[in-house]
């Protein structure tokens, strides 16, 4: 008999069905399906434009499904009933843009989903953010503006935005692709310590050698659908369709 | 508000000696012959200074309890507004530079005229043919557009008239009048009750002289 | 036409030589003779007090026009108000301020007596607001849609992220735009005088009814729009510099 | 004041029921009587004759003076025509386009006989000018610094750079911002019953002096308006969309 | 005895000494002297802002140099009364936006320098260009307007934009950081068979590896100032400093 426990552990955490996206003139999912589990590092990989970000953005639907359905910790949240707001606030989600509120400080950009969603006080909320804070070292640039950081440091505290809400997945579309090259370290980085600690994540990426590294899953997509999915290393190493190869041998 | 305490007069305060702006205040013949009914009727006068085109609309529309502003009884206007009993007589006449071969009404064929917009001067000057008519929203600056030769002449009553050409140099007043008329207030068609006590206000004003003694005060001949 | 502008550079000159030749005349003439000036000063206060107030009218009536129009777009919610939205906007917009203040006293207020330095608030007030609306929608459309996105995946939901995220920023970027429009206004409420509401211009008007020279009266009332209306442009540079240089 | 206001849609609804109720003797005392209706048609034909030969010369006069303009913020040059065109700004955007047309009227043209569409023309003209300048200076500064860059390191000098590269593509980014200048004008227009000419506004004025109804002739006049605006908006609509779908 | 053919082979193309660069508050360059060969594939690296770009654009005064002399093919052009629109026609310019003409086909682009500023006849212009939009594999395009390119071609096209000019030498900054990875290739393809036809090059760029396979020269720059220069290879398995060491770690 399995214990209730082994069974949230053994049932998917995100459960993707069928996912299909039209917009005006582009078919850009065209039935996705894919489970997620709990303690996954999920890199999504593809050429330009084969529906990798509208994927993603779907997951909290950001981007509004045409079909399918999405089971978020078992409930269907393509269901037009839920609460997405709810459900939002258990997936985080990172912008290749960064996208911190450039009116408030950096401690403000960290609590105020807190204190206004979760109705944590003040106290509780900015002890939280500095703990996070610390762990990506950004703990003196609580007061700063997000002008004031450049581009790895704003990153980061985007991924402490959204860890803030104590998040079930992270989600991550291009994390470092508006980075200068010498700052892309120091976010892979938190996302390494990230998927150390079991964070489940699902990752939008260009960053082959760090997909290789850390994934434990790689969906290669092209042309809004899954071609082929893999065990991390293995993944690359072995592609089994001609395409992923060519696509590999382009951008290794 | 006709029963108020007060007695609103709608005007146009750009036309001496009948209204005009002196320092702060608005004085001229109507103001005080207005000035006069308002302390018979027991209320208190309040000046809307506005453009002429629009004092009968505002009597009308009851903004104002009546209108004088050197207003002559036309058949058009008694089809809008009642007309109390007149209290003067004027007439309109031309106002030309001292050069001018304009000697009467029948030169003004083919010329070009100045008058302020919605005065009985503009009604004229319509039925003249091929005068050009410029319509000016306040009679001034007809006057001016003559000083600097924009216009020909200028269609104007003429008590102001005196005034505009005591004013200024190097104008004159045609001898021959155009036309004799009267001005009289206008009051709201459904106004009866004030037409009636204006009307006493004025024959009283008549009787006791009242009524000269304000128009000989600005107008000297 | 032509033999006109040909003269006119000759007139001008001996008009300019009689005013240098005549100026104390004209000046004691027009402004200080039957202190004459007050009626500047007084046009003035008029004039600046219709502005003040419209401009608030406008600001409150555009923010609200432009959140619902821009709640419309992104929602497809309020179809009604935003129905009413787009009629103001395209009634005030296409049709000129003087048409709408003449409507305005004549007709929406034609048997109402009610002061008119109110009657010009309200007309220059709901002119200013089509305006101004489209300002603030300019500026909603101007803040990234990351930030929009950004405030929805946290967890807000429509307004709490069009109060906390999207509005505060709005409110910075046409802080400068406001303030032109505060200067458009002020110049816009020339026309006043149609109503026979004596604003400044009114008063250099009345001036020249009475003396019958055009030359000072009208300058001294361009001058004085000059004036205020530089010390605002100042006002507002010095604002944009401010709010450019802060880092939020 | 607010006695006023509550009163108002009472009086209101007073003054549409004796609307509906007399419209067609109205109507025919406004518009079919005395062909008074012709005051609208000539005042139209005066309205959009000044309105477009305005744009032209405001077109003219600011394309002049943006290129002026920037020409001394790039290179440092035309110093003292940089200046001339500084002080036109500054006077014509701050005073208001009435007391511009006024002075015009009266002061520059003061004693000469010269058609008044033409003074109108020149004061709107002079007017949209200023305000045409900044726009296509705008153009001038939104094109990408890299066009200028591209254009000089191919060899080409500034003024070669200015013609082939950069003024090509302000234009086109800059013709609905003109188009809308038309509108502008269209409206502003509206004021220059002030000099006595015969615009739409002021037959609109003409036939209320005669009929003594506000309502009709005012309704007409802004339906004028709000018709030409709507047409030139629609219009303007749709050459943005091909502007912008054209992949040059 | 040399003849003079000899000593132009030997004089260099570019020579820069002493080159300083201030802006308001930044002093971008500080004191940078080269010289640069007929034939040189010199590759510019360095941290962001080190003063890269600013060297670039000095050399073909886009940049104005506060003090310093450059003398390109003999003539000092920083000389206030030299020509610089006769030495710029000589020095091919490709940024790293494209800065194609949006308003001209891409044809147009092409011929509009030679056939102002060369007075060469449409026909004339028009072969060359055809020419060289051959090599570079874009014959098709030459009526589509820049907009209808993707970035990879639009690149193409500035390059040969440049070369239309027949220049002397070729400035590129940073030519493929706008561009996605994929099609990354294809540009450097192009700059690898200009560099193989004797084409002098100058390159800002960050993709070390393409540095490493054809420079025949790298700068190393750091706070607007030259620190290390070396032949293409031996330059990056050699580092001497510390500096140019940390640096390559980081980058590769
Ligand atoms: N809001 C939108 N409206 C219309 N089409 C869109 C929209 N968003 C994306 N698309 C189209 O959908 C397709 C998939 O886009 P998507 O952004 O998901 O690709 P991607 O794999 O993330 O590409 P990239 O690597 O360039 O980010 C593309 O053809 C894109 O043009
Ligand atoms: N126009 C300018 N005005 C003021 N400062 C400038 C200007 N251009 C560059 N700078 C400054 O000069 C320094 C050198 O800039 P430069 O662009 O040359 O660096 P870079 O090495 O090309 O950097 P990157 O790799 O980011 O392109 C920087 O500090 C930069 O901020
Ligand atoms: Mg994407
Ligand atoms: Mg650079």
């Amino acid at each position: 008999m399995t214990t209730s426990e082994e069974i949230k552990e053994k049932s998917p955490l995100i459960s993707v069905k069928d996912l299909e996206k039209h917009f005006t003139d582009v078919h850009a999912l065209n039935g996705v399906s894919v489970d997620i589990y709990r303690g996954d590092v999920v890199f999504v990989v593809g050429p330009s434009g084969s529906g990798k970000s509208t994927f993603l953005r779907c997951l909290n639907r950001l981007e509004e499904p045409t079909s399918g359905t999405i089971l978020f910790e078992g409930i269907n949240i393509t269901d037009k009933k839920c609460d997405i707001n709810k459900h939002r606030q258990k997936m985080g989600m990172v912008f290749q843009q960064f996208n911190l509120f450039p009116h408030m400080t950096v401690m403000r950009n960290l609590t105020i989903g807190p204190m206004k969603l979760q109705h944590k006080t003040k106290e509780e909320a900015e002890s939280y953010a500095h703990e996070l804070l610390k762990r990506v070292g950004l703990e003196t640039r609580a007061d700063a503006y997000p002008n004031q950081l450049s581009g790895g440091q704003k990153q980061r505290i985007a991924i402490v935005r959204a860890l803030c809400m104590r998040p079930d997945v992270m989600l991550f579309d291009e994390p470092t692709s508006a980075l200068d090259p010498e700052m892309v370290g120091e976010v892979l980085e938190v996302m390494r310590d990230l998927a150390e600690d079991k964070m489940t994540m699902v990752v939008v990426t260009h960053e082959m050698a760090f997909a290789k590294e850390i994934a434990t899953k790689v969906l290669f997509m092209a042309e809004g659908q899954i071609l082929e999915t893999g065990e991390g290393r293995e993944f690359f190493e072995n592609p089994k369709t001609e395409r992923l190869k060519t696509f590999l041998e382009k951008v290794l | 508000g006709q029963s108020g305490k007060t007695l609103t007069m709608a005007t146009n305060a750009e036309f001496p000696p009948y209204e005009y702006h002196d320092g702060t205040e608005i004085v001229g013949i109507d103001v005080e012959i207005a000035q006069a009914i308002a302390d018979k009727l027991g209320r208190e006068l309040v000046i809307e200074d506005m453009a002429f085109d629009s004092v009968i609309m505002a009597v009308q529309s009851g903004k104002a309890d009546i209108a004088m502003a050197g207003l002559t009884i036309t058949e058009d206007r008694k089809e809008s507004v009642n007309f109390s009993t007149p209290y003067t007589t004027a007439s309109q006449v031309i106002i030309v530079k001292e050069d001018s071969d304009i000697t009467s009404p029948d030169d003004l064929v083919g010329k070009r005229v100045g008058v302020q917009l919605g005065t009985t001067g503009d009604i004229y000057v319509d039925d003249i043919e091929d005068a050009t008519v410029e319509r000016y929203g306040k009679g001034f600056e007809a006057v001016q557009a003559l000083l600097q030769d924009k216009v020909d002449a200028v269609m104007i009553d003429n008590q102001p008239a005196q005034v505009f050409v005591s004013q200024n140099e190097g104008i004159k007043i045609v001898d021959e009048a155009f036309t004799v008329e009267e001005y009289a207030a206008a009051i709201a068609k459904d106004n009866t009750e004030l037409l009636d006590q204006v009307n006493d206000a004025i024959a009283e004003l008549e009787e006791s002289g009242e009524l000269q003694a304000i128009i000989d005060k600005y107008i000297t001949d | 036409m032509f033999s006109a502008i040909m003269d006119f550079g000759d007139k001008l000159g001996t008009a300019l030589f009689k005013l240098s030749y005549n100026f104390p005349n004209q000046f004691y003439l027009n402004f200080i003779k039957e202190n004459r000036w007050k009626y500047l000063t007084d046009g003035l206060k008029v004039t600046l007090t219709v502005t003040i107030f419209a401009v608030l009218i406008g600001v409150i009536l555009g923010f609200l026009v432009a959140i619902i129009r821009s709640t419309h777009d992104k929602t497809g919610k309020l179809t009604l108000l935003n129905w009413v939205c787009t009629v103001y906007l395209t009634v005030i917009r296409g049709t000129p301020v003087l048409v709408q203040l003449l409507i305005i006293y004549f007709v929406i207020f034609g048997s109402v007596r009610v002061d008119k330095v109110f009657v010009a608030v309200v007309a220059f007030g709901i002119n200013s607001g089509a305006y101004v609306a489209e300002i603030i929608r300019g500026g909603i459309m101007s803040i990234d849609q990351g930030q929009f996105e950004a405030g929805r995946s946290i967890g807000f939901n429509y307004t709490q992220t069009m109060i906390y995220i999207i509005l505060p920023q709005v409110f910075k970027n046409v802080l400068p735009a406001l303030g032109n429009e505060f200067i458009v206004l002020l110049k816009e409420t020339s026309v006043s005088g149609y109503i026979a509401l004596q604003d400044l211009t009114k008063g250099g008007d009345i001036i020249r009814s009475q003396t019958y020279s055009p030359l000072l009266p009208l300058l001294a009332v361009a001058l004085i729009y000059l004036f205020f209306v530089m010390i605002l442009s100042k006002l507002l540079k010095i604002l944009e510099g401010r709010l450019r240089n802060s880092d939020h």
